[in-house]
């Protein structure tokens, strides 16, 4: 099915090699001018209505924002994601994709959530401006790569005193193993 | 079909002639004829209806006045008729005059344009 | 004595002298023509005087000393002389009036108005035929001569098509005349009088006369040439054209009907009836002012025509009913027609202008008065007349179409006053002191005909009734402050109370003391009111003038003429409203019909006499009793809103001003129920097709308690939430009133006391928050109780005594009403009224609730308290509802024993203050003493409690995760029963609005499709005179072979 | 173990005050003009009183007993806690026993139960939910989120100890803590205010300047009166 | 003193003492119940006396806030409305003491005092500002409207078939057998009330007022320490001093203080039981219902009596 689809569109749009999780699930990298007319003949003619998910990868050190669409037919169960690459810059906001909020409605709750989140903005998208989650946030966008969460917390929220932060794995060994651990030393 | 009723049809048939002019001619100057045409018709028939036949007219000058009840015709419609024609003349000068205006303001003498004043 | 005929010689003779003036001499010319109709006028006057004096005798004047059928004779008798000085002063006020074109057009055209005014008086006094004919076509000639005096060149073509329709006239008159002259031998009116001609086929010729003339008339649909005149022609000359010439005319057709005898009689009333509704009718769908005047004309003078035919046989009585429309319409007319000179546009609305000077105002009220019939005018007691006359003959198909068609005129007219009240005006007011003279002796004339009409009524002269006099006092006091007018309105109404009351029952007197005692009490409001406020005392004293007259009346013609005194007073009262127009408009549409229909009730009532006393209502002939009972019910509840009829108060009283509602509310509504009362207490039971219309009353009441309630909890305007709570609250008194038991008239009573109580509180407590926050709407106030917090006690107080809970005095309302159903046969209209009760908690908690609790707006945080006149009445009825709550039988124990000795019975028993019936008891005092205790001790425990709170803002409140920024937008106020309209939206469905609208738009509708037919060419208007007489022919002899 | 990045600084401007709250002109329905300021007009700006105990012992002691047998919890979830709350109001776990309620305002709640890690702007909330509680009134944290910061130790946007913004009266230890763990926080929490000892409204309204700096130091869009009344 | 016949201060006292009794009869009565209900789900419940023990907790509240005059009366208002309704009510047939001050006034009366409380605690509410608390009045009252009515209609009934106001009269006629109680010789007046007693009782499926999970709690919602405390004692109080009513018009009344405890207790019980099976009704819902049910049988009620 998938396969099927993928087949009929390759010839008119430029796809990158397609990444099968499953069967029914499959990722696929697209050009970002030909992302609205992929995503429009996927709803209109290939019957994805539903747009899942969309939703941003911070490469930072390929200085790119990867924007995944995850769009489902319902029918027949499939889910496609649409990979678009982004040039990433620094500055908050300066960085734009393309609003389907005409497409989907749901889109600009996305959109806004990735305004505030990545800085990644969407000109034209209805109160993509607005806060969505955070309130009075001045900092990075929190969920880019260059922001440092530890140290923001560390500089704004007390630590209790005493508190002791374990390594997972050497805790769980110590924890599990206490013999080994000991004879191996 | 003596005299009388003659006058009386001819009277009639003149009102009937002039009503039809006047009301289906939209020409202001043949409407106003028509019009004079029916006071005629009018003017005859009251004419023909004071007529007694045999009788003279009404003037006293040849004839004696102690007779004069019997040997004249009814006064009253003569008179009547004197009055009529000059009224009538009356009329159709203030109608022609009203003509004469209409055309100095309009510049046409159609009836059916003269109606700015409706409903 | 001056010889009359000098009238006819000074006409010929000064306009021969203008002929041999110079033709620059305009103003010698204009005082030559001046002092011709002066000199006419005093000699008509002086004949009318003396002839009505007696001092002498009707003379009969006879041309060449001839007799007839050899000469032409001339009378001068009382009717004469009367008309050719209405002529004749026209004449000279409108050639006053149209000095500056007189002057413009030189003096031949004021040769040809003085030839005019010649005819015209000529045309009254002729008693022969031919001489007629000849005084009209000297009118239609003058006439055409005059339309040319006006500037409007449309005028040249509206006096061509009046030649052409002369001219067929003309004809059909001079066939006429000669024929008649054949078949009698004569031309004198009397001789033909003396012979009458049967109405048979053979007599076309008297046909034929009578018809001309009658066209003559204008009669409806054969008029539209008239039309055209009245609307283009100079207004002065419009004045002469129809007051002066429709006059006489007319009186020339009344000669020649009297004359041919009773059996042309009814020709005259059909034409007539025809007429007056057609014309009526057409005017609905006109905003021209003179061609809606025009339209006026013609319904007036076919009004007329009708009382000529339908009086054949009243002798003199004709002569004072047709005289009495025939002169105040003659002075109404020209009066109006003289005003809309000093209007320049031409549209209805641009009568606005009229306001920049208040005396033309009251003209213009005044004609407009005149021509509808209203007290004191002639036209009001023509009008009780006719009507009495028509219950006589039992001719009810003609007394109800003259009634409708006298009711649409009303609306047209009124409309038309609201219009001039309300819009505003393109132009101003052209403003001429001549001019202003020349209205001013018109609607002085017009006054002074009523106060001259009066005596002869046999009736009450209504010019000197001494409430009615204290009104117009108002008019001149209207320059002094209103605070002096106001301790001048109080004292007035004191006085006038405490000088009437000797004598009246109980019942009366709590009404009187409602209407005027309560009304000086809400008065005690207006000293809020700054500057002059013109234009209020005199409609406010009318009102309760015709409310003092209501309750004290006798006779069926004093009820009458009062409750039209409060009508038009209350009416005048609601146009001051800023909104009020439309409003106002179907007040006075609704209210009127309803007085007609007290009217019509009371002729049939009478059948036919004039006076009637209201007690002998209950010796109505059984035959007609259902019928009356049917009609003044109707009239009553068209007062009392009942639903159906209530369309009209909603915006009545909600557009009001602040202390006209209550008054409108409180008092107004209470002459409606006052009438209610009279009906069922003089009649009683009355059954109808076998249904007893009692029941019917309780049914309406019933749905009226209801609906209207519902309705009230869907508004957001708090006065018209008001308002529907009026009409719920009139529906429980007219369902305790049709009970027709004592404890129901008893709960009538109650009601209407706690209705004035705290509808006037609430309406004032609300006017007063209005006064302060500018708005009605209740979504845009909210957290009031802070700032205003004497206005939130008494809606407090008003709403606990209202929603019937105890203690407070609508207990006693809800408890009287328990008792009073336990007695009567009737039960499903009870689930009504229990179902209205508590609707009536959900408008009265909106109202306080979206007023005075929940959150403030932002520009309202800084609002005083009400001013203090409108919160003065307030506490005072506030004072009143606790002590008659605690002690309701300081009035109540009164009215009981009055109602007993009406019923014989006595259900409640009064020990000390207690009150027993048959099956409870009540005992106030006991009642308020357990509150007093137990609200008293909680409250001290719980300030023992929490005498330590901290006084927080109206906004610290707690939310549940995200919170408001704004507490306007926390206020809950807009569509606050959502629910309940989800549940019960239904009965919002606007029935009766929707079925009167569908009247209003029907009837315009056929005005506005049936004045097409005036096409606007001279020669269809021809075409229509012709067919309009073949086809009078041919029903007037089908109808009589 | 991430490493901490010593470069960063935190980004310390202010945030400018929200539009619905700035001063503004008001024009009255006379046409004149008001000012208003929302949050002096809007809200009662009296702070917080020290409420001293009953005049005698007993009569205190007596007071103590029937709070701690009348504990009416806000329905106030913040993190994965409040689901652990729901079964205290199964048959399996029964908390009306003894004398726990939940209500639905804080007006008549007395134990705000944060149940698991507080997100700043929940935190927002949660003060606000507190301060509207009446006096006396009790704090219980739930979790070790509310303790240090649990498993959003490195959160740029959650607090890691509670009794920095708001007196606690009882932590309940656990990720998160079973409903009996809860059961037995509520046992100690009574015993603590049958012993008079659970007095953090009025620890709060004496250090209420420490508070509310600690509280204005995270939320930075501060948008409502000092005290919420 | 003519309008207290018999007055003497003793009065006072009995007066005190029903209310004292009826207070925590009603106190315990609402928490058995609430036991009752825990044990129906399995749980062990509430405390009998935690009733007892909550009251204590909010007049113990030590800070208090006011909104303003109303708000602090509205609560006064409520308890009012409900020692109020008690004290204009006969509670025990044929004892001097508890015939309260009911010379007052009659059925009627107590009838329209059910909205003295009602009417000033919607005003309180108001004017906390609370937006619930004015949606809850709303639908409260608007829900009122009809639920009242097949009351209404019975009371009509009833007070038709007995030809007396009078509670003290009507209880008077239905002594002797049980079958001369208005439940078996006007039952279909009986059923219509008790339609608008279960309608006005607020609980499921009639309690959308206070609908906890929509507008936490309604009305009340601002309220707390002592003001709470007297809502609460009128929410002891005042469904007793209802059900007293229609066990006097319906039930054939109580001649002791054992019967009233036991009639009390079973007509509770039964908007208890509908309450326990039935979902809520949104207000057009239960309005809607109050039409189709209630009011055919009012109608019936007083068409056939």
């Amino acid at each position: 099915m998938m396969r099927e689809i993928l087949y009929r569109l390759k010839d008119r749009y430029h796809f990158g090699t397609p990444t099968f999780q499953r069967d029914d699930l499959c990722f696929v990298t697209v050009k970002r001018d030909e992302l609205r007319a992929i995503l429009t003949e996927l709803r209109d003619v290939e019957g994805f209505t539903h747009l899942t998910l969309l939703t941003a990868v911070d490469w930072l050190e390929e200085r790119l924002f990867q924007l995944t669409y995850l769009i489902n037919n319902r029918e027949a169960n499939l889910t496609l994601g649409l990979r678009v690459m982004l040039e990433r810059e620094d500055e908050p906001g300066a960085t734009t994709g393309d609003t389907i909020h005409d497409l989907w409605p749901t889109a600009a709750t996305y959109q806004r959530e990735l305004n505030e989140m990545f800085g990644i903005n969407f000109p034209g998208s209805p109160r993509v401006d607005e806060e969505f989650i955070l309130e009075g946030w001045t900092d990075l966008p929190p969920y880019r790569r260059d922001f440092d969460s530890l140290a923001y917390s560390q500089q704004t929220y007390n630590d209790l005193p005493g508190r002791k932060t374990h390594d997972p794995r050497d805790h769980m060994k110590k924890a599990l193993y206490p013999n080994y651990l000991k004879e191996a030393e | 079909m003596n005299l009388v009723q003659i006058s009386l049809a001819t009277g009639f048939l003149l009102i009937l002639l002039g009503l039809y002019g006047a009301l289906t001619n939209r020409d202001i100057l043949r409407m106003i004829v028509s019009f004079t045409i029916a006071d005629t018709g009018v003017n005859v028939v009251l004419v023909a209806v004071g007529y007694l036949p045999g009788r003279e007219a009404p003037i006293l000058d040849t004839i004696p006045v102690a007779e004069a009840a019997s040997r004249i015709t009814d006064p009253v419609p003569q008179a009547l008729v004197l009055t009529a024609i000059v009224i009538g003349l009356g009329v159709t000068a203030l109608m022609l005059a009203y003509a004469y205006r209409l055309f100095r303001a309009r510049g046409s003498l159609d009836i059916s344009e003269f109606t700015e004043l409706k409903w | 004595m001056v010889s009359p005929l000098l009238i006819l010689v000074a006409g010929l003779g000064a306009a021969f002298l203008l002929g041999l003036l110079r033709d620059t001499s305009e103003r010698v010319a204009f005082y030559v023509t001046v002092a011709a109709l002066g000199f006419m006028s005093f000699v008509a006057l002086s004949w009318t005087v003396s002839l009505a004096l007696g001092q002498v005798q009707p003379v009969d004047i006879y041309t060449a000393d001839a007799r007839p059928p050899f000469a032409i004779n001339l009378r001068m008798g009382l009717p004469e002389a009367t008309l050719a000085s209405v002529v004749a002063l026209i004449g000279l006020l409108s050639a006053v009036f149209m000095r500056r074109d007189l002057m413009r057009l030189g003096r031949q055209s004021m040769a040809v108005l003085l030839v005019l005014i010649m005819a015209l008086s000529g045309l009254i006094m002729t008693r022969d035929l031919f001489n007629l004919f000849v005084f009209i076509e000297l009118i239609v000639i003058a006439s055409a001569g005059l339309v040319l005096l006006s500037q409007d060149t449309r005028a040249l073509g509206a006096g061509f098509k009046y030649l052409i329709v002369s001219q067929v006239i003309s004809i059909l008159l001079l066939i006429g005349v000669i024929f008649t002259y054949h078949a009698n031998g004569s031309l004198n009116i009397d001789d033909i009088a003396a012979t009458p001609m049967g109405f048979t086929g053979a007599s076309l010729a008297m046909f034929l006369v009578l018809i001309a003339l009658v066209l003559e008339l204008k009669p409806f649909p054969a008029n539209g040439w008239a039309l055209d005149i009245y609307e283009s022609a100079h207004p002065g000359f419009s004045a002469l054209f129809s007051a002066a010439s429709g006059t006489a005319t007319l009186f020339a057709v009344l000669k020649l009907f009297e004359a041919s005898g009773p059996d042309w009689a009814p020709l005259a009333t059909g034409i007539g009836l025809v007429t007056f509704v057609g014309a009526n009718v057409l005017a609905l769908a006109q905003d021209h002012g003179r061609r809606l005047l025009g339209y006026s004309s013609v319904g007036q003078i076919g009004l007329v025509l009708m009382v000529v035919g339908y009086g054949a046989d009243w002798g003199v009585g004709l002569y004072y009913v047709a005289g009495g429309l025939l002169i105040s319409h003659a002075i109404a007319k020209a009066g109006l027609f003289w005003l809309s000179g000093m209007v320049k546009a031409r549209q209805l609305t641009d009568w606005a202008a009229l306001r920049q000077n208040p005396v033309l105002v009251v003209a213009f009220a005044t004609f407009i008065a005149m021509l509808s019939g209203l007290p004191p005018f002639p036209a009001f007691y023509a009008k009780w007349t006719l009507v009495h006359a028509m219950a006589e003959y039992a001719d009810y198909p003609l007394m109800a179409i003259f009634l409708i068609a006298a009711l649409i005129e009303a609306a047209v007219l009124f409309r038309w006053f609201g219009m001039a009240i309300k819009r505003e005006a393109t132009l101003p007011l052209a403003y001429n002191l001549s001019h202003e003279t020349v209205v001013l002796i018109a609607m002085t004339a017009g006054w002074v005909l009523s106060f001259v009409w009066g005596p002869l009524s046999g009736f009450d002269n209504l010019v000197t009734v001494v409430p009615f006099l204290f009104a117009l006092l108002f008019l001149p006091l209207d320059i002094l402050p209103a605070r002096i007018k106001n301790v001048i309105a109080i004292a007035g109404l004191v006085v006038w109370y405490v000088t009437s009351t000797g004598g009246l029952d109980p019942l009366r007197m709590i009404f009187l003391t409602i209407m005027v005692l309560g009304g000086a009490l809400l008065l005690l409001a207006s000293f809020h009111a700054k500057g002059r406020r013109m234009g209020f005392y005199t409609p406010a004293m009318l009102m309760f003038a015709g409310m003092a007259l209501l309750v004290t009346s006798t006779t069926s013609f004093q009820f009458f003429a009062a409750w039209e005194f409060l009508t038009v007073g209350s009416y005048f009262l609601i146009l001051r409203g800023a909104n009020s127009e439309p409003h106002a408009l179907s007040y006075i549409t609704f209210s009127l019909g309803g007085a007609f229909a007290l009217l019509a009730g009371f002729a049939i009532a009478a059948e036919g006499h004039y006076t009637f006393y209201l007690e002998d209502l209950s010796e109505v002939a059984p035959e007609l009793a259902p019928y009356v009972f049917v009609l003044l019910a109707a009239g009553f509840l068209t007062k009392t809103a009942t639903m159906g009829l209530h369309i009209w108060l909603p915006g009545a009283h909600a557009e009001a001003e602040t202390d006209v509602s209550p008054m409108v509310s409180g008092i107004l509504l209470k002459a409606g129920l006052f009438g209610l009362f009279v009906l069922v207490m003089e009649m009683g039971r009355q059954e109808l097709y076998g249904v007893d219309l009692t029941v019917v009353l309780v049914w309406l009441g019933a749905i009226s308690a209801f609906i209207g309630a519902v309705l009230a909890a869907f508004q957001e305007d708090a006065k018209r939430l008001l308002a529907y709570s009026s009409i719920s609250q009139m529906g429980y008194a007219l369902f305790g009133l049709a009970l027709m038991n004592h404890l129901g008239w008893l709960l009538a009573m109650m009601f209407a006391i706690n209705h004035f109580v705290y509808k006037s509180m609430l309406f004032l407590a609300v006017g007063g928050v209005k006064e302060r926050t500018h708005t009605k709407l209740m979504y845009k106030m909210g957290g009031l109780i802070t700032l205003m917090p004497y206005s939130f006690v008494s809606v407090l107080v008003g709403i606990i005594a209202m929603s019937g809970v105890p203690p407070l005095s609508g207990f006693g309302g809800r408890w009287i009403f328990y008792n009073a159903i336990m007695t009567t046969d009737l039960r499903l209209p009870m689930i009504l009224i229990f179902m209205a009760g508590p609707v009536g908690f959900l408008y009265l908690f909106r109202l306080i609730h979206t007023i005075f609790l929940g959150q403030p707006k932002d520009e309202l945080r800084k609002v005083k308290e009400a001013p203090f006149w409108i919160l003065l009445p307030q506490m005072i009825f506030v004072a009143f509802l606790i002590a008659f709550a605690a002690l309701p039988g300081m009035i109540l124990q009164r009215v009981d024993g009055y109602i007993g000795t009406l019923f014989g019975d006595r259900p409640l028993v009064w020990t000390g203050r207690i009150i027993d019936s048959q099956y409870g008891t009540w005992n106030p005092v006991a009642i308020w003493g357990v509150i007093i205790a137990v609200f008293v001790t909680v409250l001290l425990l719980l300030v023992w409690m929490n005498h330590n709170a901290q006084r927080v803002k109206q906004f610290n409140i707690v939310f549940s995760a995200e919170r408001p920024f704004k507490p306007q937008t926390t206020h809950f106020a807009w569509n606050f029963f959502a629910p309940y309209r989800k549940a019960m939206g239904f009965l919002e469905m606007p029935v009766s609005t929707s079925f009167w609208t569908g009247v209003s738009n029907a009837l315009h509708g056929t005005a506005e499709f049936a004045r097409k037919f005036y096409t606007g060419n001279g020669q269809t208007y021809a075409v229509q005179l012709l067919l309009f007489v073949i086809a009078v022919y041919l029903i007037s002899m089908g109808a009589s072979s | 173990m991430k490493d901490v990045d010593d470069k960063f600084r935190k980004n310390t401007d202010p945030v400018p005050m929200r539009e619905e709250l700035k001063p503004r002109s008001v024009t009255t329905p006379d046409g004149q003009t008001i000012e208003i300021e929302p949050l002096r007009d809007y809200f009662c700006d009296a702070r917080p009183k020290v409420h001293p105990k009953a005049y005698s012992k007993i009569v205190e002691d007596f007071y103590n007993w029937a709070r701690s047998n009348s504990l009416w919890i806000l329905g106030f979830g913040t993190g994965c806690g409040a689901i652990e709350m729901r079964p205290l109001m199964t048959p399996r776990f029964d908390a009306y026993r003894y004398g726990i309620q939940w209500r639905p305002t804080p007006r008549q709640a007395s134990l705000l139960v944060i149940s698991g890690y507080l997100s700043v702007k929940t935190l927002k909330r949660a003060i606000r939910a507190y301060e509207q509680m009446p006096q006396p009134k009790y704090v219980m944290g739930l979790g070790s989120c509310t303790i240090n910061g649990g498993m959003y130790w490195d959160s740029y946007n959650t607090i890691k100890q509670l009794d920095d913004y708001l007196p606690v009266d009882m932590y309940v230890a656990g990720c998160m803590p079973r409903p009996e763990a809860l059961l037995h926080g509520f046992m100690e929490l009574k015993k603590r205010i049958r012993s008079g000892k659970a007095e953090g409204a009025n620890d709060y309204a004496e250090n209420f300047d420490r508070y509310k700096a600690n509280q204005k130091a995270v939320i930075k869009d501060w948008d409502m009166p000092d005290y919420n009344w | 003193m003519t309008d207290f016949p018999n007055f003497q201060w003793a009065q006072v006292g009995y007066a005190l003492l029903t209310l004292f009794i009826v207070i925590n009869y009603g106190m315990v009565m609402t928490a058995v119940v609430r036991k009752i209900g825990a044990r129906v789900g399995g749980r062990y419940g509430i405390p009998v006396w935690q009733n007892y023990v909550d009251l204590l907790k909010n007049i113990a509240l030590r800070s208090k806030i006011s909104h303003g005059v109303m708000y602090y009366l509205g609560p006064v208002f409520r308890l009012t409305g409900g020692v109020g309704l008690l004290m204009f009510v006969p509670t025990i047939y044929g004892s001097e003491w508890h015939q309260n001050f009911s010379y007052a006034g009659d059925l009627i009366l107590a009838l329209y005092f059910v909205f003295f409380g009602t009417l000033g605690m919607a005003l309180g509410a108001g004017e906390s500002g609370h937006p619930h608390s004015a949606i809850g009045v709303s639908r409260g009252l608007a829900q009122v409207t009809m639920a009242e009515l097949p009351l209404a209609l019975g009371v009509y009934a009833l007070s038709l078939q007995y030809g007396t106001l009078d509670i003290t009269k009507i209880v008077a006629a239905q002594q002797g057998s049980i079958f001369n109680w208005t439940l078996f010789t006007n039952p279909i007046a009986t059923v219509a009330a008790m339609i608008a007693f279960v309608g006005t009782m607020m609980r499921s499926p009639f309690d959308v007022a206070m609908a906890p999970q929509e507008i936490p709690i309604g009305p009340p919602t601002e309220y707390h320490s002592s003001y709470l405390a007297l809502m609460q004692t009128n929410r002891a109080l005042f469904p007793v001093a209802k059900v007293v009513i229609y066990m006097n018009l319906f039930f054939g009344g109580a001649t002791s203080w054992a019967e009233f405890a036991i009639k009390v207790f079973c007509l509770y019980m039964v908007s208890v039981v509908i309450g326990v099976v039935h979902p809520r009704f949104r207000v057009e819902q239960s309005i809607r219902f109050f039409l189709k049910w209630g009011l055919p049988i009012g109608v019936l009620a007083i068409l056939v009596v």
